[in-house]
Parts: structure tokens; C-alpha cells; sequence
């Protein structure tokens, strides 16, 4: 593939106010500046805007286009509401690659998470270890969002496939463990008996909070991979034995954003819509990826160009992508 | 002569305040009509009625023999060639002089209205004040007090389509000084051969005399005589409004060189130093509007650079902007000033604060049926005397009057020049700018201002009216002093 | 009786305990009866933390129009990150930890003074654009890492005396000794005497520029606190758990019956107000309603409770 | 007549500001020095710039709108919903939606209620609205609509005629008109102005009609911009309106406002954010120099403030 030691690459990033992001922003930061140093690239910047809004993402990329970037890895405010943006930079000439929150600009390239499968994963889970199901609780993300909608589907798709299970209850804790604690404690006490959570990511732990809150007894909650609620999952299980699992999007999902640009940027053929699978920890998983995760921060992993190349391949190819790179 | 406005029976109650007690008021066209009355007499909301913004409760109002009292309201009042001054300033701050003239009239509109309103009301202020150095397009909020006074009254007689017929004019002098005034007062005389007639309400009782044709007496929301202006003295005036005739000429004033200064600095100008001595009264004077405000401000704000002895406290004369704080009651908006002296164990003591201004409501005469009631509810004089409660009942040793008797009945003021030669006595010390020149014979000294400086300064025995007009025209005015 | 209850300052607050009460007896019976005291002890348990932001947030609206400060959520967050990386999960140190998070806060809120006073910005702009200075160094002092808050702080958080949240007793204690502060003190009335009018204040001898800064710096160093409480309360920091105060600190003050023109104030209100917003959630969530709905109920109801409260009533 | 500085240094500050921005522009990236350049640059700001003279309108009578960052994005998912599908009932809830403005600002003055309060409910009935409308992000703006957006006019770019014609049309309806002295005045001394027998309720339903038809522009134009929308779309309009508004000069107490400032003051907001974006800093402080930007600006203002006091 071609050389693309003069280019430069930016990530266009949306918000920085929460772990996951800030865990983004360090991956990315460790994969460009690597990069750097070994001469694939000229530069790699990242850009953040203040508020968690399109419009303002919009500008920004418009500010990249001039800067004359040769590629743009995007993490979207939304996935519709930046395409007279996106097509703007493809105009222009600019490889736009747009992981986590993708946009639907055809001209832009996606690495998309199956977030409709993280929804139904938990109920196929559920099924698994409450054969004769029960109640569920949802803890949603923030309205009007895309992933939070994507997810929710997957939700009620399992639900359907697993019939004996009933969602009795829904909130919204916006993605903010303090918000989903909130929300939870409201309506925890409007609700019969209730024997799992499922969530969106990073809520596990606010509602276990809830449930100690209300002197509940806890149910299974699915958990996001973040390190508090895996230590408290870690906890739970030494003492009672509890079982649950926990997945979400590994933040250097950003790293495979730059990769596929600077892919892309050799000359390499690669198809638009490629494939991420999402990291999930099983019980007995847990002791390792907890050892993994910053004190803290999120779970993460590492992707390679190596990883990159495979599974880009695999997509290419129609297969099924390579799994989340663990560390040995 | 045939009434122009002819009302008949009017009643309006605040809660337990009777305001207006079944007034019957007749103005024929043409007349020059005084109301007088205490502080509280229910003028203000007489001419309220008349001008549509108050409804009253019952009552026949009468405008050119046609019967209006149904849905009477502000423009009908306009539309029929009534136009209202009234006693807390109704200019927008944020517009200019222009600006301001249009709101009040709806048919200077479409193109070129800027440069008619501009004219209309130059014109008008020409005529009214000539020499009022007032530009068009200056902004309200940028002009001094009197200034602003002087736009609202000349706004009221601008005409376009509806000719002006009766002009309410409530305390219009208040902030105007006597050249000001005096112009005012023979234009309304001016505009009587043209068949507009004025209502004229002022507590300066020479005033209405010698403008007047016919006066009407108000006492506790009751006409209680309505006569021809000839042959009326101000003890006549002083009398039916229920006080006893008491002649405010007298001043007692005393040199006091031999007491120490409290206050002592440069004064605006540089030519005359401020200096005020304990137990002193010493006035401001000079045409409203030439630094007097501004020179109190000063020292109330850098008290060092004045060298002042003791505390200080501030009457402000404009109430509406500077004075009154209109969500409180009565009681709270005189011990503001004291509440640091009104502390028990770190707490504001309540019972001390009723205390004290049930004490003040009775020194300085507020009418009032409950000091616990909002400021908002005394009449505009009341209010004024609760700014001076407030600064009397402090703990200062220096008070700074802003002009603080606009709108303050005869009766009260002869009761507050008492009360401030008596504090004086005591061996406090007084700073008082005052638009009145009857007022300068209060005063130990005058310092006389003209265009933000002091350029006289004025002894007891040369406080006269004729002393301090010299100074505020005469360009060498020093040779007074 | 409308006497009374306008001269006790009652009018203001009474419809938001209406509210709260009529909302939580919707909920009540939308569960059939279900949990009617849990939904009321976890609402008591919330309602702190907005009772404790905005009663910063009152003396500052209480200044005066245009007065409001919006680095609240900020600085919740800063306090809380500062707060646990001083405690740093030990129990003896949640007194330093606490004193840190508020010093933190009257660092930013002197910072507020400063731009508002010195380089006359407005305090709606002023505290904005300091929002976003604390933001980034929450950011930068915690890069978004949780730590866990000392156990003892989290039992504490989590702490009932017959069924009522201590946490929410405490509170109500400081509530009324906040009311005294703002009918008692110099302090307090020179607050309320400058919302009406600062220049007369000014005239009479209330030192206005020294009661503006200690109200803005009470704001942030009760927002620095709730920070602390809140982070042991949830179990550690995290960066955006501030967000959700912006809009909950104004609700709050308004709907308890402030005057956003300035010059009143009041305390019971808050607490009305604060399970007012709360109970109206729950409600909402119980009814299970889509968020769409929800959102426009949300809104609805506020309007309706401050329409029902009607305005305060013109001067002559 | 003799210039009054003050107020002219008052007004042109935004200008000034502007230029700087401009310049310093320029001067790191001196490809933005070029229409394609200035048009990616503000093109963005032209429903920033109708949002920011939606807010002056409310600001003209002393109120402050909360809801207007709601309002907007509500609009933006009605055009792309139901405009494009269904033109006819699209355009008459637009209307409604101008109506629904004014009749809060009815509400408002029935019952003298405080106006950041109401429209803080608004904001949440906006929201849900725009989440009813449009549950998931999606839609697709009319083609004309792109296209108008999209306008090379020769010359001068499409955002600053837009700007040059609104900032215009704003002065001579409120600064200009006969009619403007009466919606400013009411701001200024609502007593005064009823006193003279005009309608405070005419007024302020007036005033908030002009803002919601100021709303309808931003969202039309907003989301011919992005060509769909989702419901979180334009949420943060509402700071950036007031504080593109109070850039520009106008203020909190009533009557005080100036069209063509509020103009430049969204171009300012617009520009800010993408001055940060040339400086390359670091993530962590990315956010805070946004807020370190307002504050030097609005310091401007007062420092030139205080020079022109002292003439
Ligand atoms: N809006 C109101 N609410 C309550 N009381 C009022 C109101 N307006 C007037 N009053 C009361 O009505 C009475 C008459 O007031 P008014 O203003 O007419 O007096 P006035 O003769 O104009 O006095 P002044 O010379 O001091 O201006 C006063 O006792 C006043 O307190
Ligand atoms: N309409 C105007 N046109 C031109 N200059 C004006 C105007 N209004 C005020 N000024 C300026 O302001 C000065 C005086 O006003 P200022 O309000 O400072 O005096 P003041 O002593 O405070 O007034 P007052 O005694 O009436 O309270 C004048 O000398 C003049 O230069
Ligand atoms: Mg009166
Ligand atoms: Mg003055």
C-alpha cells in the first residue's frame, strides 16, 4: 500500500464529558502519537467540542475541511444531522471514517458497532441463567439519540424472542450513572419484585446504588464494562457468588477509526460499512479484565493495524470479524 | 363658563384607605384649576381617574357634556384632548427624547415620523423652556432628573390631530428649579387664551396662587373647599388643609466657624473647598442639574477623601430610582439603614425594628394605617418622608439631602425643617442640595453651583434669593463670595 | 387568609407543595397503592442535593435581575473530583475532603465575582464561560477516572432514622438556618434589599459589592459541597454528573416561589419545589409513558404549577 | 449634532471583535481567505444568527427565553418530517408553532408570570415535541430547502448576505420603525407605555411572534444545512442565542437591544469555536478556552466601555 508518511489525520469528537470518552481521547492518542513517531503519518490531532451537539460538531468539521486534513475520524453527535457536513468533506476531497456514533452520509465510511445485539445479547443471557424469566427493568440511554434507540430495539427484540420475561418498568438515566441512580430510585418503589436490569452501559453501577438506596434485594444487573462496576460485580460475587456479565464498546474502537483511515489514505480498497464486535466479560473472564482496566476508567483494549487488516478482510470476505484483541 | 370636565361622586378604596371619598370636581375650559392637599389627600389618585389609569368604584365622569364612566379608560381620555404629567415619571429610559414623544401619539408614524417627532417636541420644549439645552436624540436614562421632568412636561402639551384640551399636571415643579418652574407657570397662563385648560397639583403653595384661577382643597379623599384664587392667602390654603399657618421664612440659622469639621475637601471646581462644620446646615444651590447630586455622591462614596468625621447617610430625592425598596413594607424600607444597630446576638431583632419605625411614623407624621403595610401604598410624599426616617433614624453623624422635599406637604415640611435644626442642635450635620429657594433659609451656608462647580459661597446673612440667582447665571459669580 | 398567607410569604411556596403532593398521589395510584412511603423517602433522599444547589442558587437569583449562576454543575463536578482524590476512599479524611470541596467552590466563585465585578460581564454570560474553565479542569485534574468515596461517607449517605434519609434531616436543619441567615441577618437583607434596587441599597448603606461576592461564593461552595455529599452518595465522580443540576438549580428556585426579579426569597419552597420535580418523574415513569410524552408533561406541569401561583402582583 | 462615543464604541465592539476573529483567522489557516473558505466557515451561522434575533426580540421586553434552543430543533424535525412529506400540514404547524410562541408570551403577561420559568417548561415541551415528531434521528429535509441553503450568490457568500440582510431588516423594524419605538419602550417602562394607552398584551404577543417566527427561520435553515435532524439537535441555541445577544449589546433590563449587534454577535459565537479549532490544543482545555474566549471578548467590551465613559 501506498505511503502515507505526509498526511494528516483528525478525530472529530463530540464530547469529552464522561469516563468512556476520556478513555477514547487517551487511545487515540496513544495510537497517533505512536504513528507519529514511526513516520505513518504526519500528524493526528484530536478536536473536542464543548457541548454534546451536532450543530457544533458540524462547524467543527467544516474547520477541519479548511485546515485541509487529508482524513476525518468521526465519533458523531448524530448520525444524521452531520451529513450536510460529512458531504461537505467528501466534496472536498476528505476520507471520513465514523466509528461509535456513525453517520449515514453513503460517502462516509462506518464502523459499526451491532448495538440492536447488545440489547438482545442481554436477554439471550437472561434466558440462559432464569429459564423461567421474570421482571425486567430497562435503564435507557439519552432520548432522541440513535444508540440509545438501536439498543432499546435489540431490547424489545429479545424480549420477544424470550416471552417470559416482562420489561416492568423503563427510565432514562441519559448514559449518567448519577441520572440512572436518580431515575431508578424513583421508580423502584412503583414496581413489584424485580429480577434484572438491563442497560445500556455504564448504569449497572447507579442502579445498584438504587437498589441499596431502597433496601432492595439486587437483581441481576447487566453490567458495562466500567471498572467500578466491575469491582462491585467482583464483590457481590466473592461474597454471594453473584453471576451476572458486562459488555459495551471497547473505547479504542477509536484506534480502529485511524487504522481504516490510514488505510484508506494508502490506496487500499476497503469496504464502507465495516464490523466491530463488542467487548464482553463473562463471569469467568471477569478476574482478567478487571486486572486490565484502570483504576477507575473503563475497560479497554488495544487494536493493532495488524487486527485492523483482519478484520477488514474477514468483512471483505463476508466472514465473521476477529475478536476483541485481548492482551497477551 | 361651560365645564370642559365635570366629575361627580367618585369613590376609590385601597383595602382600608379611603383615597377618594365621593369627590365632585368641575374644570371649564381654558382654567387654570390648583388642587392642594396633605400628603395623602387623594390627588394623585383624583387625577389618576380623570386620566383613565385608575378605575374608581363608583362615580360620573363627564367630558364635554358626554357621559364616559362606562369603560373609561386611557385613550378615551387622549382621544378627547386630556393629557396627564404624572407624579412618578412615565418616560420609557431606554428611548430618546423623540422616541419618547411618539409613544404618546399614534398618528406620528409612517415615513419621515422621526423627524416630526423631533420637531414636535423641540418645539414644544422651545416654547415651554427656552434655553433647556435638551438634544432630541439623547436617551432618557442619560438625563438628569430635572431634564427628564421638563421632556414629560412638554411632552404633555405637544399636539398633533386631537387638540389639547386639559393638561393634568401633577407636582410637575417638584424637580424643576425656580427658573424652570417660573417658565412652566407662565406658559400654562400663555396656553389659557387658547382655550387649554391645566390642573395644577404642587405643594408649594405660592405657586398655585399665582398661577391658579380657582383652588380646590383635598383633605383625606374629600373636596373640602373649592374657591376663586383672588383673595386667597397661603395661610387661607395651609388652613383648610388642616395644618396650623406656620411662616416657613424664618430661618434660624447660626454661623458655626467655631465648631470642628466633619467634613472637609476639595469641592467640585477646585475654586471653594467643601467643608461642613458639627451641627451645621449647609445647602446646595444653584439651577437643578449643574453637579449638586453629583457632588453629594462623591462624598458619600470616597467619605476619606472629604476627611469625614463619623458615619454618613443619603436621602435621596428621586425615590423612584434611588430611594425605596418596593417590596418591602413600610417598616423594613425605614430601619434598612439601621439594621446592623438593630442587631441581637448577630440577629436582626423584629421587635426593635417595629419599634423603631412606629417611632419614626409618629415623629415625622406618616400616614399610614400599618407600618407593616407595602411602601408602595403611602402617596409619593409619605414615601419621601420615609426616606428621611430612615436617614435620621441612623446612626450617622453626616446626612446628605438629594433635593428630599419633592412632594412633601407645607405642614410636613415645616414639621422636617424643625426636626433638622433640631438634629442640628443635637450636633448633627447637614449636607442639602435643594431645588427650593425658600428652603436656603434653613441653611447655616449656601454653596452655590453652576455647571458642576462650586463658584460662590454664601454666609448666613447673605443667603438671599437674589444672591444665589446671581451666582447661578452671572459668569463672574465669584464676586459674591 | 389571603392576608396571611401573603404576609407570611406562604402564597409563594404553597402551589409547589401542591404540586408535589397531587403528583405524588397520581403516582400513588398509578402503582395501586404501591410503595406510596419508598417513593417519598427516595424523593427526600434526592431532593437534598436540590435543595443544596439551589439555595445557592436563590441568593444569587435573589440579587437582582440578570443574576444567576450557571457554573453550578461545573463545580459540583470539580468538588466532587476534588473531594474524592483527598479522601481518596480513607474515612479519616472526609473532613479534609469536604473542606477542600468547598474551598474549591469559593475558589470559583470568587472567580465569578471577579469577572462580574471587574470586567463587568454579565453573571448569566460571566458564569457561563467559567463553567467551561471549571469543565476542563475537572477534566484535566480527574480524566474522568472514578474513584470510590470512603466507606463511612457512603453509609452515611445511606443512613434512615425511621424511614427518613438522615442525610435529608441534616439538610432540613441547614434549610432553616439558611432562612434565618437570609430574615435575620444583615447579610440576608442586604441580599434581598439589593435584588430590589441596588442603587438605593447602595444609598443605604448596604455594602453591595461584598454581599454580591460572598452570594456568589456561597453558590459555588455549596455546589463544591453537594459535589462531596453526592459522590459518596453515588458511589464515586464521574464528569458529567453534574450536568443535571443546571436545569434543576433554576426549576427548583423558581417554582418554590423566588422571584426571578429579584428582592424575594425563600426557603420552604425549595423543598416543595425539589419533590415537586422529582415526584413528577417517577410519575412519569410509572405511567410509563413514551419520553416524548414525558418530556412534554414535564414542561406542561411546570408551567401549570408557576400559572397557578400566578405572578406576583404589580405595585401602584 | 455631536457623536455620542459611548454609544459608538458600544456598538461597534461586536465589529471589532468580529474583524479580530476574521484576522486572526486569516492568519492561521489563510486558506478560510476565499469564498469556499468563508463559506465553510459561516455557513453554520446563519440559523445561529436567526436564533440569536429570536432571543433579542424576547430580551426587547425584559424577558429571557430558555426555550428557544428547544423551539428550533422542533422546527428542524417538523421540516424534515412533515414539511417534506406532507408540505401542507408542515407549513401549518409551523404556523401553530409561531402562535404557540405568542401565546405564551400572552400567558406571560395575563398572568405577570416570570418569563425564564415558562419558557424553561417550554424547553421541555419543545423537546418532547421534537421526540414525538421525530423519535429517532432520521428524515430528510425538502430539496428546495437544501438547495436554498446551498446558494453560491456571486460574490459574497450566501451567510454573510444573509447576515448583511437580517442584521438590516432587524434595525429598520425596531430601531427604525415607529411601531419598534413602541416594542422597545415597553421594555424600557412597560407604565409608561401602557399609560399611553397601548396594549402590553398586543406587545409582548407581538414580540413573541417575531421570535417564533425567528425560531421557524433557524430551524428551516438549520436543517437544510445538516439535510436531516434528530431531536438533540439544536438543544444548545438557547446559551448561545443569549450569549450572542448580550455580545451584541443588548441587555437584561428591558429595551436595550440592537439587531445589527445581535447579528454580529452570533458571528462572533459562530467564529469562536472555530478559532479553537486552529489553535490546536490540547483536548483537556478545548472546552475551558471556549469559556476563556467569551470572557476576553465581553472584557473587551467593558474596558472599551469604561474608556468611552471616561471622554
Ligand atoms: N395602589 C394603592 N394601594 C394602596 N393604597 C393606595 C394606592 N394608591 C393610593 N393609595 C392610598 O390612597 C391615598 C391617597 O393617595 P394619593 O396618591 O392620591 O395621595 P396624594 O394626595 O397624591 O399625596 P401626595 O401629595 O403625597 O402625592 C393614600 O393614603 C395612599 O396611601
Ligand atoms: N439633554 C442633555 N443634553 C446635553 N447635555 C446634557 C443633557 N443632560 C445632561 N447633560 C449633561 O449633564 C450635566 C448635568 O447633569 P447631572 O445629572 O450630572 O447633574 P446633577 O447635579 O446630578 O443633576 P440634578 O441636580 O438634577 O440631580 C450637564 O452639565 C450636561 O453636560
Ligand atoms: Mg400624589
Ligand atoms: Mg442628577
Amino acid at each position: 500500500t501506498g505511503d502515507t508518511s505526509g498526511m494528516r489525520i483528525a478525530l472529530s469528537n463530540n464530547f469529552a464529558g464522561n469516563s468512556w470518552r476520556q478513555a477514547m481521547l487517551k487511545s487515540w492518542d496513544e495510537v497517533s502519537s505512536q504513528a507519529v513517531a514511526d513516520g505513518i503519518v504526519a500528524e493526528a490531532p484530536a478536536f473536542t467540542t464543548a457541548e454534546n451537539q451536532a450543530t457544533e460538531q458540524a462547524a467543527q468539521i467544516q474547520n477541519l475541511i479548511l485546515q485541509g486534513f487529508d482524513a476525518i475520524v468521526l465519533n458523531a453527535a448524530s448520525p444524521t444531522a452531520l451529513n450536510g457536513a460529512v458531504k461537505e468533506a467528501c466534496d472536498a476531497g476528505v476520507v471520513v471514517v465514523s466509528f461509535d456514533g456513525i453517520v449515514t452520509e453513503p460517502c462516509a465510511w462506518r464502523i459499526v458497532i451491532d448495538f440492536a445485539g447488545m440489547g438482545s445479547a442481554q436477554l439471550d443471557y437472561l434466558a440462559e441463567k432464569m429459564p423461567d424469566g421474570g421482571n425486567v427493568l430497562e435503564i435507557r440511554g439519552l432520548a432522541g439519540v440513535f444508540v440509545d434507540d438501536e439498543i432499546h430495539s435489540g431490547i424489545v427484540e429479545g424480549v420477544e424472542t424470550h416471552p417470559q420475561f416482562e420489561i416492568v418498568g423503563s427510565v432514562h438515566g441519559d448514559w449518567t450513572q448519577t441520572v440512572a441512580q436518580r431515575e431508578v430510585s424513583g421508580i423502584l418503589p412503583t414496581l413489584p419484585e424485580v429480577d434484572a436490569v438491563v442497560t445500556q452501559g455504564g448504569d449497572g453501577y447507579g442502579a445498584a446504588q438504587a437498589f441499596r438506596a431502597a433496601g432492595r434485594d439486587i437483581p441481576l444487573i447487566i453490567m458495562g464494562n466500567r471498572h467500578d462496576e466491575l469491582t462491585w460485580w467482583q464483590e457481590q460475587r466473592d461474597a454471594t457468588g453473584y453471576e451476572t456479565m458486562s459488555l459495551s464498546i471497547a473505547p479504542a474502537s477509536a484506534q480502529v477509526g485511524f487504522w481504516v483511515a490510514q488505510q484508506i489514505l494508502a490506496g487500499r480498497e476497503v469496504p464502507h460499512d465495516l464490523l466491530l464486535p463488542t467487548l464482553v466479560i463473562h463471569q469467568d473472564e471477569l478476574d482478567y479484565w478487571l486486572g486490565q482496566t484502570e483504576e477507575g476508567g473503563v475497560t479497554n483494549a488495544f487494536y493493532t493495524l495488524e487486527w485492523t487488516d483482519q478484520m477488514i478482510e474477514a468483512v471483505a470476505a463476508g466472514e465473521s470479524v476477529p475478536p476483541t484483541p485481548t492482551a497477551e | 363658563m361651560s365645564a370642559f370636565v365635570e366629575l361627580a361622586g367618585l369613590e376609590k378604596r385601597y383595602e382600608a384607605v379611603r383615597a377618594l371619598d365621593g369627590v365632585d370636581l368641575r374644570v371649564a375650559a381654558g382654567e387654570v384649576l390648583g388642587l392642594v392637599g396633605h400628603n395623602g389627600a387623594g390627588k394623585s389618585t383624583l387625577i389618576n381617574v380623570l386620566a383613565g389609569t385608575v378605575v374608581p368604584d363608583a362615580g360620573r365622569i363627564e367630558v364635554a357634556g358626554e357621559d364616559l364612566a362606562r369603560g373609561y379608560d386611557v385613550t378615551t381620555a387622549t382621544d378627547r384632548g386630556i393629557r396627564c404629567v404624572f407624579q412618578e415619571l412615565s418616560l420609557c429610559p431606554n428611548l430618546t427624547v423623540a422616541e419618547n414623544t411618539r409613544i404618546v401619539h399614534r398618528q406620528i408614524k409612517g415615513r419621515g415620523w422621526q423627524a416630526r417627532a423631533r420637531a414636535l417636541i423641540i418645539g414644544t420644549l422651545d416654547a415651554i423652556f427656552p434655553g433647556h439645552g435638551i438634544r432630541p436624540d439623547r436617551r432618557i436614562g442619560d438625563l438628569s432628573i430635572g431634564r427628564r421632568q421638563m421632556v414629560e412636561i412638554a411632552r404633555a402639551f405637544t399636539e398633533t390631530e386631537t387638540p389639547v384640551r386639559l393638561v393634568i399636571l401633577d407636582e410637575p415643579t417638584s424637580s424643576l428649579d425656580s427658573t424652570a418652574a417660573e417658565q412652566l407657570l407662565a406658559y400654562v397662563r400663555r396656553r389659557q387664551a387658547d382655550g387649554v385648560a391645566t390642573i395644577l397639583i404642587s405643594h408649594l403653595l405660592g405657586e398655585i396662587l399665582g398661577a391658579a384661577d380657582r383652588v380646590v382643597v383635598m383633605r383625606d379623599g374629600k373636596v373640602v373647599a373649592d374657591r376663586a384664587a383672588a383673595g386667597l392667602s397661603r395661610d387661607d390654603l395651609v388652613g383648610l388643609m388642616g395644618h396650623v399657618a406656620d411662616q416657613p421664612g424664618e430661618g434660624q440659622g447660626r454661623r458655626r466657624l467655631d465648631a470642628e469639621p466633619v467634613l472637609d475637601g476639595p469641592g467640585p471646581g477646585g475654586r471653594h473647598r467643601l467643608e461642613l462644620r458639627r451641627g451645621e446646615v449647609v445647602g446646595l444651590a444653584g439651577l437643578a442639574g449643574h453637579g449638586q447630586t453629583a457632588a453629594l455622591l462623591d462624598v458619600y462614596d470616597r467619605p476619606r477623601d472629604f476627611a469625614a468625621v463619623g458615619k454618613l447617610a443619603f436621602v435621596a430625592g428621586d425615590r423612584q430610582s434611588d430611594g425605596v425598596f418596593p417590596l418591602w413594607s413600610i417598616k423594613d424600607n425605614i430601619a434598612v439603614r439601621s439594621f446592623s444597630a438593630l442587631r441581637r446576638n448577630g440577629l436582626l431583632d423584629e421587635a426593635a425594628v417595629t419599634g423603631l419605625a412606629l417611632d419614626w411614623q409618629k415623629r415625622i407624621g406618616i400616614r399610614t394605617p400599618d407600618v407593616r403595610n407595602p411602601i408602595l401604598s403611602l402617596s409619593g410624599g409619605n414615601q419621601q418622608k420615609v426616606l428621611f426616617a430612615r436617614a435620621l433614624a441612623s446612626d450617622a453623624a453626616i446626612i446628605l439631602m438629594d433635593d428630599p422635599m419633592r412632594g412633601v406637604d407645607v405642614g410636613t415640611k415645616s414639621e422636617v425643617y424643625a426636626l433638622i435644626r433640631q438634629e442640628a442642635t443635637a450636633g448633627r450635620s447637614f449636607l442639602w442640595y435643594t431645588t427650593e429657594l425658600d428652603e436656603l433659609v434653613h441653611c447655616d451656608r449656601v454653596y452655590v453651583f453652576r455647571e458642576g462647580e462650586i463658584v460662590a459661597h454664601l454666609a448666613h446673612d447673605e443667603i438671599t434669593e437674589r444672591a444665589v440667582l446671581q451666582a447661578s447665571f452671572r459668569s463672574d459669580a465669584e464676586a459674591v463670595a | 387568609m389571603a392576608g396571611f398567607l401573603a404576609r407570611t410569604g406562604m402564597r409563594d411556596w404553597l402551589f409547589a407543595y401542591v404540586g408535589a403532593v397531587t403528583v405524588w398521589l397520581v403516582t400513588v395510584m398509578i402503582a395501586d397503592g404501591f410503595g406510596a412511603m419508598q417513593t417519598l423517602t427516595a424523593g427526600l433522599g434526592f431532593a437534598v442535593f436540590y435543595v443544596l444547589v439551589a439555595t445557592g442558587q436563590m441568593f444569587v437569583i435573589a440579587t437582582g435581575p440578570g443574576n444567576i449562576d450557571l457554573s453550578i454543575p461545573a463545580t459540583v463536578t470539580l468538588g466532587a473530583g476534588v473531594a474524592m482524590s483527598v479522601m481518596a476512599g480513607s474515612d479519616a479524611m472526609i473532613v479534609p475532603g469536604f473542606l477542600a470541596a468547598i474551598a474549591t467552590g469559593i475558589a470559583v466563585g470568587s472567580f465569578n465575582y471577579a469577572l462580574i465585578r471587574l470586567l463587568r460581564i454579565p453573571p448569566i454570560i460571566a458564569t457561563l464561560s467559567s463553567s467551561f474553565i471549571v469543565q476542563s479542569t475537572a477534566i484535566w485534574y480527574g480524566r474522568g477516572l472514578s474513584i470510590k468515596p470512603p466507606d463511612a461517607l457512603q453509609d452515611f449517605t445511606f443512613a434512615r432514622l425511621q424511614g427518613v434519609p438522615v442525610m435529608a434531616l441534616c439538610a432540613v436543619v441547614f434549610t432553616l438556618v439558611m432562612a434565618v441567615v437570609l430574615r435575620r441577618t444583615v447579610y440576608g437583607r442586604s441580599v434581598l434589599a439589593i435584588g430590589q434596587n441596588p442603587k438605593a441599597a447602595h444609598l443605604a448603606g448596604v455594602d453591595v459589592e461584598r454581599t454580591r461576592w460572598i452570594t456568589y461564593t456561597l453558590s459555588a461552595a455549596l455546589a463544591g459541597f453537594t459535589g462531596a455529599l453526592f459522590a459518596g452518595f453515588s458511589g464515586g465522580v464521574s464528569l458529567d454528573m453534574g450536568t443535571q443540576f443546571l436545569l434543576a438549580s433554576i426549576a427548583v428556585v423558581v417554582i418554590g416561589g423566588t422571584s426571578v426579579a429579584g428582592g424575594k426569597a425563600n426557603l420552604p419552597g425549595l423543598w416543595g419545589a425539589a419533590m415537586f420535580l422529582f415526584l413528577l418523574v417517577t410519575m412519569l415513569n410509572a405511567a410509563g409513558v413514551g419520553s416524548g410524552v414525558r418530556q412534554l408533561l414535564t414542561g406542561i406541569l411546570i408551567i401549570a404549577v408557576i400559572t397557578a401561583a400566578g405572578g406576583e402582583k404589580r405595585g401602584r | 449634532m455631536t457623536i455620542d462615543w459611548r454609544e459608538l464604541v458600544r456598538a461597534s465592539l461586536p465589529a471589532l471583535a468580529l474583524t479580530a476573529l476574521l484576522v486572526a483567522i486569516f492568519w492561521l489557516q489563510p486558506r478560510a481567505m476565499s469564498y469556499q473558505g468563508l463559506n465553510l466557515l459561516l455557513n453554520l451561522s446563519i440559523p445561529i444568527v436567526f436564533a440569536t434575533l429570536a432571543q433579542m426580540f424576547v430580551l426587547t421586553v425584559g424577558d429571557l427565553d430558555l426555550g428557544i434552543g428547544g423551539f428550533v430543533t422542533f422546527v428542524a424535525c417538523v421540516t424534515v418530517t412533515w414539511l417534506a412529506d406532507a408540505p401542507l400540514i408542515g407549513v401549518l404547524i409551523l404556523v401553530a408553532a409561531i402562535a404557540g410562541y405568542a401565546a405564551v408570551g400572552a400567558l406571560i403577561e395575563l398572568r405577570n408570570l416570570p418569563a425564564i420559568v415558562v419558557t424553561l417548561g417550554m424547553s421541555f415541551v419543545w423537546f418532547g415535541l421534537a421526540v414525538i415528531v421525530l423519535p429517532s434521528p432520521g428524515g430528510r429535509t425538502p430539496e428546495w430547502l437544501i438547495a436554498a441553503v446551498r446558494l453560491r450568490p456571486p460574490g459574497i457568500p450566501l451567510a454573510i448576505l444573509a447576515a448583511i440582510v437580517i442584521g438590516l431588516l432587524g434595525h429598520l423594524l425596531l430601531m427604525r420603525t415607529s411601531m419598534g419605538v413602541v416594542l422597545r419602550g415597553a421594555g424600557g417602562n412597560p407604565r409608561a407605555i401602557t399609560r399611553a394607552g397601548w396594549s402590553m398584551l398586543r406587545i409582548r404577543m407581538t414580540l413573541y411572534a417575531l421570535a417564533g417566527l425567528m425560531g421557524v427561520l433557524a430551524g428551516l435553515t438549520l436543517a437544510g444545512i445538516t439535510t436531516s435532524a434528530d431531536a438533540n439537535l439544536a438543544l444548545r441555541y438557547t446559551l448561545l442565542s443569549i450569549a450572542g445577544a448580550i455580545l451584541g449589546g443588548s441587555q437584561f433590563t428591558g429595551g436595550r437591544v440592537s439587531p445589527i449587534g445581535a447579528v454580529l454577535g452570533a458571528l462572533v459565537m459562530t467564529l469562536a469555536a472555530s478559532f479553537l479549532a486552529f489553535l490546536r490544543l490540547n483536548p483537556d482545555w478545548q472546552i475551558g478556552v471556549q469559556g476563556a474566549i467569551l470572557i476576553l471578548v465581553l472584557a473587551l467590551r467593558a474596558l472599551l466601555d469604561r474608556v468611552a465613559g471616561e471622554r
